[in-house]
């Protein structure tokens, strides 16, 4: 009973959030409610048993991507100030309302009328003793459906150099993103120092566990990445050249050493293999050399293209 | 009157949330609320997802789809990092957040004050 | 004996959570709202996780405990003095830093 | 005991609710994001209570990962006040000498 | 099937790793990418031709990723289908990762577009190969997402104001479009508890949820196809790219969504279709040939014209849908209608790269792409006027050339069924196509006007790359029969009339 007013608190506030991030006029409001709705997407994902989701949440969804957005906003609306079209209540987005009513409906009824749940929590329970982790979701990710993480993996690259891209021609080589400037000695500075210990801390720990609880090579590289961001923004480093040979070979290890093993496979005749008897340390290890290539490779994201001229 | 169970108040969220996305996409021209109205879908789609994974909490979370959302939240953070750093190079260009054909007639022109 | 001391503390810290959104609702101006706010919720954090530090099954877990409230601390207060000098340029004698947010799109403006 | 702490944490959620209100309201970027923080706090604070409800002490993580990464929107919106998102929130107008050759074109 | 496991597996870890390996090698030196691409041609070519004989001689198979049989893990799926589309791609790939060392090559001192241009080409590539081989609708969709990143960068790579633009517009689209293919999945999920394409085939019914699962799918692929009306982000994109890119995109990039859409109508829910979608599918596919047609028909740059042409031509390759699909996959002529939109895919893939490289070839040699400005340019470039000859008359669908086997296959397949409609769209595709394409071909071969600059010399080798892809759409329609038989080695309810 108290567990359906929580949810049902929580599901209230979650639509309010994302209903003013939707619908609020300032786009800045509308970023700010979009960290929060993060936050409590992050809670909602504790209720439904999913604390692996919980913690990408919580470290992507209410962090990174508000990092990514603030960024942004303070950097578009820096050049433009012109009104935007208006979008009134004209006939279109009342049609558009109606439509998205519509499209919701549907969907919430075919949620309703699913047949019963053919979950494979079972199957993933017997073969865990094979797959080299004890937490379920790390046995998912790295080995069952590794071929998915791989992927992903390089989707983060993907959109790395899609950014890349977007350098002018004369910064090229040049350090990622602006050059953060702070007081010395003043409160960024200070907190800039105290953080990263911690933070590194955490983020290790995250993966470390990871393979018996709630954790991994994602959630610990967000973290991970966000600390470095908090050092870079608090001006006590600078992003490197994107040049850099050490940065590019950090950015592709993870995803080298995974596809490396995939293709030992070949050996058994199949692809991907983590051998049972391996497969406790080999998953360990390739977590941990994922950890740190997505954790340079969201710090880049999130520190974006070249600016500076490079001076030669 | 039954008792909601968790997973059947976050799933029609999520469907509810998806509803909403769509609406803000399609409505809004400037394309940093567009990214914003995006991430809301993609939340709510992996909501639904993962309410409809729980619905035996006897029996657990299937953590299969649990790793496939994970994985969702990662692409679809790329796809906002990539998305954003486009428009601000759009905007450097063309002083402008939202595309030409949405943009209002003149709004191209405006200047910061 | 310490269920009873959990239930006292976690209640009053709701009660300084709910202070501060009180006062976050309440106060006049931006900067009287963010005392408000940084001192009572981080107190009710406080009080939340002394609460349930009889409750852990482990030292790992109250280990964890006292480092969220930390960094709860730690953030709130490197934030709160980052943000106030922002949100306080009648202090300092300048110009607004932080603008009334209309840095929106105004779309709704005509409506 | 778990009912109570639900029951707690329903009233974190609602203190939550006034924080959403002022996001809202506004008026300056200040309050909405010191209402945002108000929230991450609220959040570790409800999710402490969520891991104390059910016994899964992992939670605890989750709330490590929020309190850790609740600062860093906070540092991303103070930058975003100067130089497009990386001038110094702390400099004041007579110690802009440090500045000048870092001004953004 | 294989009397030995390891040359199965050997062939597909090559094809799948080898354009991953070279993307992220290419990522790291900078300078090499010319090199890393043709080494990473060489090992996926060697991998393709490996598979292409197991499929031939021991037919289909699958490989369960680490061991683990589905549900619980990633099926790879290898069959005609699959390894018609990744022949073809590699054959595409290879003809412009060969042009486009000059564009993008560097110099001493890395530059932009020639740094990122190598990796983002190979991750295309990769991507392409992941999701041809795919059977699984999550890994599908991870597959999809690298694809359309990459596209997106490739589109904006140019960094101007209007490719960014584009850029922008495809990428709202491609967004929208991944989400509800997600939903979709989710949905199908939810109530199967799988995403393998052969176990969903088994349990797909026509619950609410299978519907709106398949709808959002269908929708989600046709906006990343760009079916009508979900076209409006093409023809930017894929003009204003630089040519090899404009090339992967035009004649690569849609197939995959399209290859998913084939896959899950046919494979993953084939009793799901009713008649009023598949018409509905068709019926779209009819009206963006004729508006992409159409609009093809008013541009003034060649590269416009191409790029409103893929509108056109991705249209036909939808009327597979009521021919094949629904209450006709059981009927004799599905066999016909299916092979016949394969042909089209792949030969559209060969002839319509072929054209954009011969426009990269044009701006080069004359630094513009309008039309007026193309007066005589047969002189300077013969072996590319001949190359987009060939190509368009794949394109219109003339033999003896893989479009001709298409639209002949596809037509015989509509008269059979009795829906003469799409056979009468099918001429009209080609008669339309023959008159956009004959502008550019009648004023490449006009005498130059005597005022015109002299266009610059492109080297033979280079005009060469096209040719090739030309002459390999033309002989996918005079080697006709092979191919055929090949694409139906694995396919569910494999028929053998269709070419007679």
């Amino acid at each position: 009973m108290i567990a359906s007013l929580f949810d049902l608190t929580l599901c209230l506030l979650i639509l309010a959030a994302a209903g003013a991030a939707v619908f609020g006029r300032a786009a800045f409001m509308a970023v700010v409610f979009f960290i929060v709705y993060g936050i409590l997407i992050a809670i909602a994902w504790l209720r439904l048993g999913a604390i692996d989701v919980a913690l990408a949440e919580a470290a992507i969804g209410a962090g990174l991507t508000g990092v990514l957005l603030l960024a942004a906003l303070a950097r578009i609306t820096r050049r433009i100030d012109a009104p935007e079209p208006s979008t009134g209540p004209d006939r279109t987005t009342l049609a558009t309302a109606l439509a998205s009513l519509v499209i919701a409906s549907a969907i919430a009824f075919a949620f309703l009328t699913l047949p019963e749940p053919q979950g494979l929590q079972e199957r993933v329970a017997e073969n865990l003793a094979d797959a080299g982790a004890e937490n379920p979701v790390t046995a998912v990710l790295l080995n069952f459906r590794g071929w998915d993480t791989l992927l992903e993996s390089i989707v983060l690259l993907a959109a790395l150099l899609g950014i890349w891209t977007l350098a002018r021609d004369e910064a090229w080589g040049g350090r990622a993103g602006p050059r953060h400037v702070t007081r010395p000695g003043g409160v960024l500075a200070q907190f800039g120092r105290v953080l990263p210990p911690i933070g590194l801390l955490v983020g290790i720990y995250l993966v470390w566990a990871g393979s018996k609880q709630p954790g991994g090579a994602f959630q610990g590289g967000t973290v991970l990445a966000a600390v470095w961001i908090v050092t870079i923004m608090a001006g006590l480093m600078q992003a490197p050249r994107v040049a850099d040979r050490a940065l590019r070979a950090a950015l592709v290890i993870g995803p080298v050493i995974f596809l490396a093993l995939a293709v030992a496979g070949v050996v058994a005749g199949a692809f991907l293999v983590f051998p049972p008897v391996h497969a406790g340390w080999l998953i360990l290890a390739v977590e941990a050399v994922l950890t740190l290539s997505i954790a340079v490779t969201l710090a880049m994201l999130v520190f974006g293209p070249p600016e500076e001229e490079e001076k030669p | 009157m039954i008792a909601p169970s968790a997973s059947l108040l976050y799933g029609l969220c999520g469907a509810a949330l998806i509803g909403l996305g769509l609406y803000g996409f399609v409505v809004h021209r400037r394309l940093i609320r567009r990214v914003l109205a995006f991430n809301v879908i993609g939340s709510g789609i992996f909501l639904l997802f993962g309410a409809s994974s729980y619905r035996d909490p006897a029996a657990g979370a299937d953590p299969v789809p649990q790793a496939m959302i994970i994985t969702g939240i990662v692409v679809a953070l790329s796809a906002t990092a990539l998305a954003l750093a486009l428009i601000v190079a759009y905007a450097r260009l063309a002083q402008s957040g939202a595309l030409p054909e949405d943009a209002a007639p003149g709004a191209d022109d405006e200047d910061r004050p | 004996m310490s269920d009873l001391f959990t239930i006292v503390m976690t209640a009053s810290g709701l009660v300084f959570f709910a202070a501060g959104t009180l006062g976050l609702i309440r106060f006049p101006d931006t900067h009287s709202r963010l005392h408000a706010l940084t001192k009572a919720d981080n107190l009710g954090l406080g009080l939340i996780a002394l609460g349930l530090a009889v409750q852990v099954p482990g030292l790992a877990d109250l280990f964890k405990l006292v480092l969220i409230w930390a960094l709860a601390i730690l953030a709130a207060g490197a934030t709160a003095q980052l943000v106030a000098r922002i949100a306080a340029p009648a202090d300092l004698g300048e110009e607004p830093q932080s603008p009334p947010d209309e840095t929106g799109d105004g779309e709704t403006r005509r409506t | 005991m778990s009912s109570w702490y639900l029951l707690l944490a329903t009233g974190l959620l609602l203190t939550i609710g006034g924080a959403l209100w002022r996001v809202w309201r506004g008026p300056d970027q200040a309050d909405r994001m010191m209402a945002a923080q108000l929230v991450g706090t609220g959040g570790v604070a409800t999710i402490l209570l969520l891991a104390a409800a059910t016994g899964e002490w992992a939670m605890l993580d989750v709330a490590l990962v929020l309190a850790l990464l609740a600062a860093l929107a906070a540092i991303a919106f103070v930058k975003s006040v100067r130089g497009a998102g990386h001038g110094d929130p702390e400099d004041e107008a007579q110690n802009d000498a440090a500045r000048a050759d870092e001004a953004p074109r | 099937m294989t009397s030995s496991a390891l040359p199965p597996a050997l062939a597909l870890a090559l094809i799948l790793t080898a354009p991953l390996f070279g993307a992220l090698a290419a990522m790291v030196t900078g300078r090499r990418g010319p090199a890393i691409a043709l080494a990473t041609v060489i090992a996926t070519v060697a991998g393709i031709l490996t598979l292409l004989v197991i499929i031939a001689g021991d037919g289909a198979f699958t490989l369960a990723i680490g061991g683990w049989e589905a549900p619980l893990g990633i099926q790879l799926r290898a069959d005609g289908l699959a390894a018609g589309f990744i022949a073809t791609t590699a054959l595409v790939m290879g003809a412009i990762l060969a042009i486009a060392g000059k564009p993008f090559g560097s110099g001493a001192q890395e530059r932009r577009s020639a740094y990122t241009f190598w990796p983002l080409a190979l991750l295309l590539w990769g991507a392409l190969n992941a999701i041809f081989l795919s059977g699984d609708l999550f890994n599908l969709y991870v597959g999809l997402e690298l694809l359309t990143l990459v596209a997106v960068a490739l589109v904006g790579i140019e960094g101007k104001r209007e490719t960014l633009a584009a850029a922008l517009r495809y990428m709202m689209f491609a967004l929208m479009g991944s989400l509800l293919y997600l939903l979709g999945a989710a949905l199908l999920y939810a109530a199967h508890g799988t995403l393998d394409i052969a176990l969903l085939a088994t349990r797909v019914g026509n619950a609410p949820g299978d519907i709106v699962a398949a709808a959002a799918i269908t929708a989600g692929l046709a906006a990343k196809t760009a079916l009508f009306p979900f076209h409006a982000w093409l023809p930017p994109a894929h003009s204003g790219a630089p040519a090899p890119a404009s090339a992967m995109l035009s004649g690569l990039v849609p197939k995959a969504s399209f290859y998913i859409l084939l896959r899950f109508w046919f494979e993953a829910a084939p009793d799901i279709a009713g008649t009023s979608v598949l018409m509905l599918l068709g019926g779209l596919g009819a009206f963006a040939m004729i508006y992409g047609s159409l609009l093809a028909l008013h541009q003034d740059r060649l590269k416009l014209i191409i790029a409103y042409s893929t509108v056109a031509q991705l249209g036909y390759l939808f009327f597979v849908f009521p021919l094949a699909g629904g209450e006709s996959a059981a009927q004799p002529w599905a066999a016909g209608a299916w092979s016949g939109a394969v042909f089209h895919a792949l030969s559209h893939a060969m002839a319509k790269a072929s054209m954009f490289l011969c426009a990269g070839l044009i701006i080069e040699a004359i630094g513009h792409d309008r039309l007026p400005g193309m007066k005589g340019i047969v002189r300077a470039l013969p072996m590319t006027v001949f190359a987009f000859a060939l190509a368009a008359i794949t394109l219109m669908g003339l033999p003896p050339s893989g479009g001709f086997t298409a639209k002949y296959l596809m037509m015989t397949a509509s008269f059979a069924a009795g829906q003469p409609f799409w056979a009468l769209m099918l001429i009209l595709a080609g008669l339309l196509a023959a008159a956009y394409l004959y502008r550019p071909l009648a004023l490449a071969f006009a005498l130059p006007d005597e005022d015109a600059p002299a266009p610059k010399a492109v080297s033979r080798a280079r005009q060469a790359a096209p040719l090739v892809l030309a002459l390999a759409a033309i002989l996918l329609g005079i080697l006709s029969a092979g191919p055929f038989a090949f694409i139906q080695i694995g396919r569910p309810g494999a028929a053998v009339e269709g070419l007679e």
